[in-house]
């Protein structure tokens, strides 16, 4: 089956065009995703606006604590994600793996701690659906936690084909366009913390 | 030339940097929270203004944003743009609606109240009739009461409730059972119930009813108070039924599942 | 057929201004364009294979120009359009008050002194008339053709319309949003009477000229209101009360052993209390009291509806 | 198999494997031209059948819910599987990167990975909507407003799956015709230089990419709302379906630029080749492109006139609807001009754009009532609305995606089709459609509310006309699409450049060879120098 022109055998292009496609498809790739979590966020202003008290009271549910740990813990795998990127440029494959390695804790860690803010939700009887407050919690950590998950595969892909040592500083896009998508997780969390637990514990 | 189209390197040190302000923002958004600043939505507007400077810190050096030229930029402005407006113009749709013409205030969760028993689709709905202008929103507290009291009356030690319609049925305050005899004599008449009696014509199956998520208890207390309030010309008949035989079939009704 | 409406209401008369005014403007730019547009295809028609063609690449001027122009003209449209809208928006403060329910698939009024009625909205000419809706199920939208207003009914917030009819006579009223199956079936009637009239619809009084309803219409009314159908039968055919066919006059044996012949005074006890003498066989004790719902006028009614089942 | 010559042409592969994993960005074209056109006859037919049913007042052939479904398929059909890829992902995709001079799109494998996705999308949507029991049809509308679609028992669930991996592929074709168009054009191809239908397209990408997020997010949650009841749209919990609404057309709305932009790309392609002339205001055809897509998004609350919205929001909307007229009727002007004094051939493409430029006329101009509150407050959801979105979507899209067909079927399949009976469809379409949809205008200023079974007596003969005028448009494109497949067998040879166009997709063979272009072309000049005399 070596028909040209079929998936297996795409024309090859210049690795320098192609990293820059690359980049430039993900950054679009992210407005997408800012929109996508865009009807959400539109969501939750307008209830947020109709039913502030039901807000202020869902949220009083919420252990900021908890909401605080996991920002931070999201803010030191942007970090390492960063620094991963950096070590990719700089060809120092160990140090490559150890960061990607470190994100994926990290990012672990987050959903450890996410674990144990729903399950004693669910028993409590709070699902989606209790009320438009958890609904909009639920939902929105919901999606962030699948973007999460996703992000963890393709940080896991990246480690496993730099310990075959794909990536030094002539090629390092993969792990530049990961380290983009990674970075959007971070931000969305940057902005659900404060809207979702720090509402209501004034 | 390679170097320049192949990403930029930054010092080490940067990153950690930025890590260390990401931290201190993060504090600072936490302190920002405890503060009153005499209007609700400011505690809000303040978040967002501190969480925007932290994703701007991501995007610009964790993300190398600053190297990037204006089309990418455009990308990272222009769903901004279109985000702002969507929530603007919503606030411009919302925030002229008159407040007072909602016919629905949803209750929030309430943790006294429910116990550990499973969660309840709390809304009441807070019927005032417009007439003459004022809709009249009265506070859902009574109904609410109501359920809560029997609610925690009930026997403990059920397992928790799977699905949502599940915890629904148990939040409720009648007793199922009794419901089930009641409906027996009663309901037969006209509709199927636990697969015996007629089924007339205007009289739905039990279970089409319960699918239909508008037929809310709120919605079935009114209905069987008096049907033709509900729906004049309706041909189902007011029972004369009293408030606990209505608690009780309504908690019968929210056993029956396709 | 709500073509011309003038007369029939002060906005919708405006409305059609507007419209006269964008029909005429529309038409002179559909046929600006195209009879430029056809003009050139024919007068440019190539000829000859090397026929010249003009190295126009464009035109500042022009383009300012015909960019400027519609820019003009739709703010003039927009301000023009805005200054109807705005007072087919706001209700006089005097507006006498209908609430309006819908649901699939019908239409109710309710009027201020609590009558409902269905299908039919009767108000006085020259009033004007505000509705205040609110919908029990899904979207509808409630739609005045020959009065040019409109307003979506939603279940989630009472909307408002008005308007204010100059010319008596019987109206349509459709159902604008897609509302499920008979959203077509979901019309009305608007009847728009005199002064005189409407004094004798208030007092629910018959119109000259035609004979009022007879007290068997009016008990017939009633056993279809109150959902008597479901269970008793006029043909004689048993649901699940006894039917009603024949039964006035009747000897009638009852489950406690008495029996009596079926006359008013025994027909007043079943509706009031209907436990009291149950006719034998029929044991499931299923019928309501209507005590308090059925008026001692309503029950002579129902009385000689069950007297016509002969 | 055999290794292929590099001048091998697209066409010449053949077998599952070649076409269903290619990632030629020719192939994924036809294949999505292929797919497209089928579900544009399924959806026609379904429109043929409405217009039966409303032949006559009450029943005619179906009953009241037979009635619901058919016009949900219609719309569903038409909108999500046919209108929205529509041009982009077949011209489009053909042609783009032959235009720019690139061998490809930036990401082949997107490309087809899109193209995939489309077609289990497809698959979601065909279940809901026909793949059930009868009772189980969708009945709800192509919108799926709230509350209905939140209590129906039909297929809402699978066909809202199913629009939201339709909008994943939509997505992934408008990043990458973006990134193509910002990253690949040949040296030389500047923005300046960027042929107009690459504009449009560029233009329809940005739609892609920024609106349809909102619109997977909005039916993610519709799906929650049933599944969860998490409120949002249930009245009864708190919710409110005019939010549903609102950012149901923060998508929908943009959405039809996307289908009408690369349309008035295919015209302003023609217009210059057919009348041997340069583009008239090139750039302002160009930025209006541009602005009409940036400001589409601004303008969705007209579909909410009468909704229940605030009394400044339906102020503001009105206003800003007003501002999409001005860049539209900039193109009208501009593209009338590119005739003046050119040396005119009016073969069957040239045809198709001149009548896109008179349909669209009228559609445009019947926007203005539309947009204008005091009249709209009448006309909205009546026939008016049909008739004036069936002037843009059939009028433009689908008169402007057959001019495209008819102008590069030469380049596509090197073949020429039979011009005399194409001329025929053509004037078949044209008298059937305006038949058609003419007196749906005035069913529509006469107070017939849309989506109705069953109508007063008092329109009949205005249905009855339409219906006719249906059948005609029905028959009309049964001939052309006839004639376009008899052309594909029995067609002439075609040779490389038959109406001397200077574009770049013209410089390569007829069919075009897999690899586009041997050497990357340079550009020296613009698309459109035509004009024999230089007067500059």
């Amino acid at each position: 089956m070596s028909a040209p022109g079929t998936f297996f055998h795409a024309h090859e292009e210049d690795p320098v065009e192609a990293y820059q496609n690359f980049k430039f498809g993900m950054w679009m790739f992210l407005a997408t995703e800012v929109l996508l979590f865009g009807g959400l966020f539109a969501a939750y202003f307008i209830f947020k606006y109709r039913y502030h008290e039901l807000f202020v009271k869902g949220s009083s549910h919420l252990d900021w604590r908890m909401g605080s740990l996991n920002t931070l813990v999201l803010l030191i795998s942007s970090y390492t994600m960063a620094m991963a990127v950096d070590a990719a440029q700089r060809s120092e494959n160990q140090k490559l793996i150890r960061n990607l390695l470190l994100t994926l804790l990290f990012a672990a860690t987050f959903l450890v701690v996410k674990g144990f803010e729903w399950i004693p939700k669910f028993n409590h009887g709070i699902y989606p659906g209790t009320d438009i407050y958890f609904s909009i919690y639920f939902l929105t950590t919901g999606l962030h936690l699948l973007h999460v998950l996703i992000g963890m595969f393709f940080i896991g892909l990246l480690a496993v084909r730099a310990n075959k040592g794909r990536y030094n500083s002539e090629n390092f896009g993969g792990v530049e366009v990961g380290g983009l998508y990674w970075h959007l997780v971070d931000i969305i969390w940057i902005f659900l913390f404060p809207l979702l637990y720090l509402v209501g514990s004034v | 030339m390679s170097e320049h189209k192949m990403g930029h390197l930054q010092e080490p040190s940067t990153y950690l940097r930025i890590l260390i302000y990401l931290f201190v923002l993060t504090i600072v958004t936490v302190a920002a929270s405890k503060v009153h600043f005499g209007w609700e939505f400011l505690n809000v507007i303040v978040a967002l203004v501190i969480a925007a400077f932290k994703a701007s810190l991501v995007i610009r050096f964790f993300m190398h944003g600053k190297y990037e030229n204006g089309e990418t930029w455009a990308f990272i402005v222009y769903p901004i743009v279109l985000l702002v407006t969507l929530v603007g113009f919503l606030f411009l749709d919302y925030g002229f609606r008159p407040k007072d013409k909602y016919v629905v205030t949803p209750v929030a969760f309430d943790d006294q109240a429910h116990g550990e028993h499973g969660s309840s689709h709390n809304s009441t709905e807070t019927h005032g009739e417009p007439t003459n202008d004022h809709a009249a929103a009265e506070t859902p507290a009574e109904t609410h009461g109501d359920s809560s009291d029997v609610a925690n009356a009930e026997p403990a030690g059920e397992s928790h409730a799977e699905a949502p319609a599940e915890a629904a049925a148990n939040a409720l305050p009648g007793d199922a059972a009794k419901g089930l005899e009641k409906a027996k004599i009663l309901c037969i008449a006209c509709h199927k119930v636990d697969g015996a009696g007629n089924e007339l014509p205007g009289a739905p199956p039990f279970a089409e009813t319960m699918a239909n998520p508008e037929k809310t208890p709120e919605y079935l207390r009114k209905w069987l108070k008096n049907p033709a309030e509900v729906k004049p010309g309706t041909i189902m008949p007011n029972l004369g039924l009293s408030d606990s035989d209505i608690e009780n079939l309504i908690a019968y009704l929210a056993t029956i599942k396709n | 057929m709500p073509i011309d409406v003038s007369g029939i209401s002060e906005i919708g008369t405006r409305v059609d201004q507007v419209q006269m005014a964008l029909i005429w403007l529309m038409a002179f730019c559909f046929i600006a364009c195209n009879a430029v547009l056809i003009y050139f295809m024919l007068r440019y028609r190539r000829k000859s294979a090397n026929q010249p063609t003009a190295d126009l690449r464009g035109s500042h001027f022009i383009e300012t120009v015909w960019t400027l122009i519609p820019t003009i003209v739709v703010i003039i449209i927009f301000f023009y359009g805005i200054n109807v809208w705005s007072d087919m928006r706001t209700p006089p403060e005097d507006s006498y008050q209908i609430n309006v329910k819908a649901r699939q698939w019908s239409w109710s009024f309710e009027y201020p002194d609590g009558r409902v009625e269905a299908t039919e909205m009767v108000v006085p000419v020259d009033t004007p008339i505000k509705l205040n809706m609110v919908s029990e199920d899904v979207l509808h939208s409630f739609f005045l053709p020959h009065f040019r207003v409109k307003e979506d009914v939603v279940p989630s917030q009472y909307t408002y319309l008005w308007f204010e009819a100059k010319k008596t006579g019987d109206y349509h009223i459709f159902c604008t949003e897609y509302c499920g199956k008979d959203h077509s079936a979901m019309l009305g009637n608007l009847k728009v009477v005199d002064e005189e009239a409407w004094q004798r619809w208030l007092r629910n009084e018959p119109e000259p000229g035609q004979a009022p309803l007879s007290p068997e219409q009016r008990g017939e009314k009633l056993w279809e209101k109150w959902g008597c159908k479901g269970c008793h039968s006029t043909d004689g055919s048993v649901v699940l009360g006894p039917s009603f066919k024949g039964i006035y006059g009747k000897e009638e044996h009852f489950e406690s052993g008495e029996s009596l012949v079926i006359d008013d005074n025994y027909i007043r006890e079943s509706i009031y209390s209907p436990q009291a003498k149950i006719v034998k066989g029929f044991t499931n004790q299923l019928m309501p009291s209507f005590q308090g719902q059925l008026k001692e006028d309503d029950i002579s009614d129902v009385i000689a509806f069950i007297k016509s089942l002969q | 198999m055999s290794h292929a010559h590099a001048d091998e042409h697209y066409l010449q592969a053949k077998g599952f494997y070649n076409w269903f994993f290619s990632v030629d960005h020719k192939r994924i074209g036809l294949m999505y031209l292929l797919a497209i056109l089928f579900f544009f006859l399924v959806a026609g037919f379904s429109a043929i059948l409405v217009r039966t049913e409303l032949l006559f007042p009450g029943h005619t052939i179906v009953d009241a819910r037979g009635y619901n479904v058919l016009f949900t398929l219609h719309g569903a059909i038409m909108v999500f599987l046919f209108i929205v890829p529509g041009i982009p992902a077949t011209l489009g995709n053909f042609l783009l990167p032959l235009m720019i001079g690139a061998k490809d799109v930036a990401f082949p494998r997107l490309n087809l990975l899109s193209f995939w996705i489309y077609l289990l999308g497809v698959v979601c949507v065909l279940y809901a909507l026909v793949g059930t029991p009868w009772k189980d049809w969708l009945d709800t509308g192509w919108t799926l407003y709230a509350p209905y679609s939140v209590q129906s028992s039909t297929g809402v669930i699978p066909i809202t799956l199913g629009v939201f991996i339709l909008g994943f592929s939509s997505i992934l074709t408008g990043l990458n015709f973006t990134v193509t168009i910002h990253r690949l054009r040949a040296p030389g191809m500047t923005w300046h230089r960027l042929p107009l239908f690459c504009w449009a397209i560029y233009s329809a990408s940005l739609i892609q990419i920024l609106a349809t997020p909102v619109v997977g997010i909005t039916l993610l949650l519709l799906i929650m709302e049933r599944i969860f009841g998490i409120g949002f749209f249930t009245p009864a919990l708190g919710g409110d379906p005019i939010l549903f609404e609102n950012m149901f057309w923060f998508y929908s709305h943009p959405v039809v630029y996307i289908m009408i932009l690369p349309a008035m790309g295919v015209v302003a392609e023609i217009l210059p080749v057919f009348s041997k002339k340069p583009i008239f205001g090139y750039r302002a055809i160009a930025y209006s492109s541009l602005a009409i897509a940036l400001v589409s998004f601004f303008v969705w609350g007209h579909h909410l006139f009468v909704s229940g919205m605030s009394y400044w929001s339906r102020w503001v909307f009105s206003l800003l609807t007003f501002a999409v007229a001005i860049p539209t009727a900039i193109k009208v002007f501009n593209w009338i001009s590119t005739l003046y004094k050119g040396s005119i051939r009016l073969d069957s493409p040239m045809l198709y754009a001149c009548a896109f430029i008179f349909l669209f006329t009228i559609a445009g101009l019947t926007g203005i009532p539309l947009a204008t509150l005091a009249t709209d407050v009448h006309l909205h959801d009546s026939y008016f609305v049909v008739a004036h979105f069936h002037y843009t979507m059939q009028g433009g899209t689908v008169i402007g995606l057959l001019a495209g067909l008819h102008f590069w079927y030469p380049k596509i399949f090197g073949k020429m089709y039979n011009e005399l009976a194409s001329k025929v469809g053509f004037w078949m379409l044209f008298i059937g459609f305006n038949m058609t949809f003419m007196p749906q205008f005035l069913l529509g200023y006469f107070g017939m509310p849309r989506r109705y079974y069953d109508y007063l007596q008092e329109y009949a003969d205005l249905h009855f006309m339409s219906s006719i005028g249906a059948y005609l448009n029905g028959l009309a494109y049964l001939f052309i699409f006839g004639n376009l497949i008899y052309g594909l067998f029995k067609g002439k040879a075609a040779a490389k450049n038959p109406y001397e166009s200077l574009s770049l997709e013209w410089t390569v063979p007829s069919p075009p060879p897999l690899t586009n272009f041997d050497e990357v072309p340079t550009v020296e000049d613009w698309t459109y120098g035509y004009a024999s005399e230089q007067n500059a």
